[in-house]
């Protein structure tokens, strides 16, 4: 097989090579359970009626957003996608603005104009989703070829999903970040579920990594419940990249742990499934291993989740302070002015 | 006659144009298994098999590319897309190979593609659109908006029956909101034949899809003051009934054109222009035009109120109108 | 001031701004050693190296994509599409991402699209489209039609300078056909001010593009009759100048719209809906439209003769017009 | 490498084994002979004035296309482009129509509507391109989904550039009929260029058929000069596809041997590049072998160019009496009506 599958972490001593401290790993597990929280409570409150259209969550996804987000450079740039919530947690976002876009107000990234995860910070290096998949590979090979151009040793991530990898955009995106051998790094979130499609009905071969080598680039494997071994992966696709070893393909493997969205039940994933790799389950994965490896006590433990849960509630409240946007200013937020240009991150 | 949702309409008369013709299959994405996200072919896999209800990759260019291929091949293809906004992914093949396919080498492409659009719900700014201007342009397609149940069943039947590209706008606002009488044998509901879905002499409105519902809450609540404003529902944009629509202009000389969509370059335009080209002499006030604003589609509830026009800003605009 | 061409005025003005700002770069098929398909871009590689005029592969979505990618990382792109029609294959790129990633993320994406549009030279269905009216009915987006060689500089400058996604269609019939005056420094046209090209009070042409040329040769023609007739040049669609063209309307009390792309649900319906409405009782006549029929564009000289609408045409109906 | 590089063609016997007898030969030499012929005769009335817009010639090419034409069976479809002309001939297609078509006439299978290789007779199983490449994939795709559909045994060809390989058409359509097995052929016209643009800045692999594997199916890359082993490949995919052997992506490497099209002098390519592929032209390189293995003498090679002469003679004739279209039948063309889909080939 051309794509290489990624080892599992062992040791700490693995990780600090890897340049990750104890702190570090702490955060880690910390903006997973900041991930998942927020995903649950927002499934609360979309059932009290709370938030408008529709919900979804990147359940059995946290290790592997974590995981890449984690290995991104400050000045390094991406588009997330609706699994991805623990990529806006690890840049830095404030929970109550994701609660905040959730309900539509104003205090939203996108300020209600748009909902669910179709948001993102472009001050912290991430720029909005949009729901055409996988739209924003092309444009994040675009952000890739400014770098080039620039000479800048920034590097761009664009995610997609297993299913959306059959769309134009993945091909003409990768093809042109290979040809051009472009900073950036394609990491697909193969939850191995498009809405109600399994993958042999996506696409006809093991791995979407498998697509690499039609690329010219390197395909990498990885299980996308071991948050370490994906940051490594990450990391090493992301360095590479920055010193000119052009893309990688990083595919994540996961399950898509709920329905679609929640009008969803995903009645057609067997059973076992879900039970499989709920026992494989990213954050308590990562919790045995810190126990393990890293001196995690139950009184650290319950005190980082007791933090979570503070964070979440004054998120909650914050969230629910910010009013509802007002019509008024509906058109003329259509076209950009001039002075819309100056803004650091778009320099 | 049963009564049905405008949804369960489109559902039975896909099915039984299915059963009539071998050739009608279904493809997109999720249908088979899942039933497709709105849940129109429930059951269809069952009955039909894998290969007439077709599970496809997320590829939305490969679908309507396919199902030009397929019908060129003798086939009835109908493709779902997930919502109608996904169908700017398949622009290209529409509009480059299915529209010109006929005028350049004279074999028709009998495709139907169906097309989940509207808003109304917070579904923002990817999954509320209604794009059939954008496409109403574009020679060589046609363009179906029901309104009902017995329209969405009857104009289906059309759809598939008609030699050309279709693009069949179903209004996800409508689905399980409108019930019906729907005949249970076939019948078809021929296209370019607008209808006169609330009847007024005092003006008009003309309008297609969910709006003829909101025009029609806008009449009624007109009607109160003694004022009858008919609703002339559309039905097809390409064709469209233009002998009807200048009758009813010139019987009531004020017209009120309105639709769901974006205003600038939208439908609204090309009938308000007619109007005014053809029936100038006839036009007791100018030709108004409500529809949304210039804008993407907003998903916060107030914003999005804000945009799709509502019975409230439809009767303020017919006051006017009636006033002028 | 020195003569140009209109191609000159567009390949000069692109150097000037990619001279004067580092952040401009221009990319798509065979830019670079080829110089683009009308070599608009000849000699640029040599200047600016190949990273900022850069050989893409056959990938028009990865282009506008590629683009809106690298507008919102602080660079200026310029991308060329080898033909106005392909943008077909990048409809979503600028329907989806471009034309809304402001209204919803606060990031403006300030790229331009360089579309060779029009026909006349017998290209065919796929090599003669005017496709800017389906992108005027998109809120996000601005479409530029330069009609004169000074426009097309002014208009490209300020396309660029735009913080939105520009469509810059640039009509090849009008590429070597047409010269004039163009000042060697650097200015700019701003958008949605229409351009009066030809004066006269009997009744106004709202047209632009190709079709300013084929409106003054017909105003020029009628003038022997003692009629005089505006030329009224749009310049931009989106925005477009409904107070200059309420004005004309205001003072002439006839138009005709008139443009190169198809008829029904072209632009001119916009154009013609927004005076019926605005400028109802000024009117002396109906809005009269002229367009191409609603077809593909045909290939053979006696047929695409028949669709694009020549001076005999525009001749014709402003005869009937004045007369009513 | 994952593809497979055929083999050039030797013996007579083993043309016979593929199931070519003389005749059959002879008629693959006529229909590369006509090939060129129509296109040399169009560069001359091109230059005279006779052909309005642009004109396109598929030098270089002729074997490629007469090759996998001759491979298809009856009842086999196909979506030729602008290099291959020499598959419109083999399926039978009167050397009149392509002239009339080239002038606008009425009698070119469009009827005027589109112009120059923009054109097929779908009763011969060939249906039209459109500009826009490769976006005929898709539709061949549909195609062969019908066949499998209906369980016939037909296949389905899809012709692409080397270039128009870079769009999300042509992967969509692989996916696609890689996912459902569908009984197709991607015939790959490598001719080295995309209008100026090399392969290398075209796709970061050594040749188009690597991407086949990410397909999950076979890649072969033929030697397009050489008829025969063109038609031996094009032949076993075909008949493999036909079998429920799923799709195969052939590619067939020549040069374009002269511009992009008529205004291109082709400055671009190397001068030796031109020397060397010169030094295997295909009609050449034919005429040796079948002098060398079929016995071909000069009186019957003459016979054969006095005869390929008097069939474009009079089909210049025939197309010049053709009359342009009438422009009082322009707008009723647009839409089919009911009648217009009883054809045979549109069963
Ligand atoms: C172009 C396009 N077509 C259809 C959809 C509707 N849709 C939303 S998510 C989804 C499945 C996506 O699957 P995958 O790419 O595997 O991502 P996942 O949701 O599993 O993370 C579909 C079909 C879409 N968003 N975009
Ligand atoms: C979508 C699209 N973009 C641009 C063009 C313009 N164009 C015509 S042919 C060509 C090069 C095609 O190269 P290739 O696919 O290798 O085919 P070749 O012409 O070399 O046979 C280009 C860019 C086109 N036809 N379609
Ligand atoms: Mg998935
Ligand atoms: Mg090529």
């Amino acid at each position: 097989m051309a794509v290489r599958e990624a080892e599992p972490v062992g040791s700490l001593q693995e990780v600090k090579e890897a340049g990750l401290d104890r702190e570090d790993l702490l955060g880690m597990y910390r903006a997973m359970l900041i991930t998942r929280g927020i995903e649950e409570r927002g499934h609360i409150l979309y059932k009290q009626g709370k938030i408008p259209g529709s919900f979804y969550t990147g359940r059995g996804n946290e290790a592997a957003a974590v995981g890449v987000g984690s290995a991104m450079g400050p000045n390094d740039v991406g588009t997330p996608l609706h699994r991805d919530m623990g990529v806006h947690i690890t840049r830095g976002v404030d929970p109550w603005r994701i609660f905040a876009q959730y309900m539509g107000r104003e205090g939203g990234p996108t300020r209600g104009r748009d909902g669910n995860v179709h948001m993102a910070m472009p001050e912290l290096g991430l720029h909005p989703m949009v729901s055409h998949l996988p739209a924003m590979l092309p444009v994040a090979t675009g952000m890739a070829l400014a770098f080039k151009i620039r000479n800048e040793k920034r590097v761009a991530l664009g995610w997609f999903g297993e299913g959306a990898a059959a769309r134009g955009d993945a091909h003409e995106a990768m093809n042109m970040a290979g040809v051009r051998q472009l900073p950036i790094v394609f990491v697909c979130d193969n939850n191995q579920w498009a809405y109600s499609t399994p993958t042999y009905l996506s696409f006809p071969v093991e791995h979407i990594a498998d697509r690499a080598a039609a690329y010219g680039f390197d395909g990498v494997v990885v299980d996308g419940t071991d948050v370490l071994a994906v940051y490594r992966e990450a990391k090493r696709a992301i360095e590479k990249a920055r010193e000119g070893g052009g893309p990688t393909l990083l595919e994540c493997l996961t399950l898509r742990m709920e329905g679609h969205a929640v009008h969803d039940d995903a009645f057609y994933v067997p059973k076992e499934m879900f039970e499989q790799w709920a026992a494989q389950d990213p954050i308590e994965r990562f919790r045995s291993w810190l126990r393990d490896h890293a001196e995690l006590t139950d009184e650290e433990d319950d005190e980082i989740a007791s933090s979570v849960k503070r964070t979440l509630n004054s998120a909650l409240e914050q969230a629910d302070e910010s009013p509802l946007p007002d019509p008024a200013g509906l058109e003329a937020g259509v076209y950009a002015a001039p002075e819309d240009l100056d803004t650091p991150h778009h320099k | 006659m049963p009564e049905l949702t405008y949804i369960q309409a489109i559902s039975d008369g896909l099915r039984q144009e299915m059963r009539r013709d071998q050739r009608v299959f279904l493809m997109g994405e999720d249908v088979g298994v899942y039933g497709g996200a709105f849940k129109v072919s429930l059951g269809f896999q069952e009955e039909f098999g894998p290969w007439r209800v077709i599970d496809t990759p997320l590829s939305e260019t490969a679908i309507v590319g396919g199902a030009t291929g397929a019908a060129l091949m003798g086939m009835r293809p109908v493709a779902e897309m997930q919502f109608a906004d996904f169908i700017s992914c398949a622009w290209d093949h529409l509009v480059t190979v299915a529209a010109k396919q006929f005028f350049r080498g004279r074999t028709p492409v009998p495709i139907v593609v169906r097309l989940p659009s509207g808003g109304g719900f917070s579904g923002g700014p990817f999954h509320s659109q209604n794009p059939e201007s954008s496409f109403a342009h574009i020679p060589g397609l046609k363009i179906v908006c029901p309104a009902t149940p017995h329209d969405a069943k009857g104009l289906l039947a059309s759809a598939i029956e008609d030699p050309n590209p279709v693009l069949y706008f179903e209004h996800k606002h409508l689905y399980r909101r409108i019930k019906g009488e729907v005949p249970e044998e076939r019948y078809t509901v021929p296209f370019g034949q607008a209808n006169v879905h609330r009847e007024g002499e005092d003006a008009v409105v003309v309008t297609w899809g969910a709006m003829v519902h909101t025009a029609t809450d806008a009449a009624d609540e007109l009607a109160k003051e003694g004022t009858e404003v008919e609703v002339l529902d559309l039905r097809t944009l390409i064709p469209w009934d233009r002998e009807k629509v200048l009758e009813s202009v010139r019987r009531t000389s004020k017209v009120l054109v309105l639709h769901e969509d974006t205003r600038t370059g939208g439908f609204g335009g090309e009938i308000a222009a007619t109007i005014a080209e053809e029936a100038f002499e006839d036009l007791d006030a100018p030709v108004m035009r409500v529809a949304a604003p210039d804008t993407p589609v907003p998903f916060s509830p107030p914003l999005e109120k804000a945009f799709i026009p509502q019975a409230e800003d439809v009767l303020q605009a017919l006051e006017e109108l009636v006033a002028y």
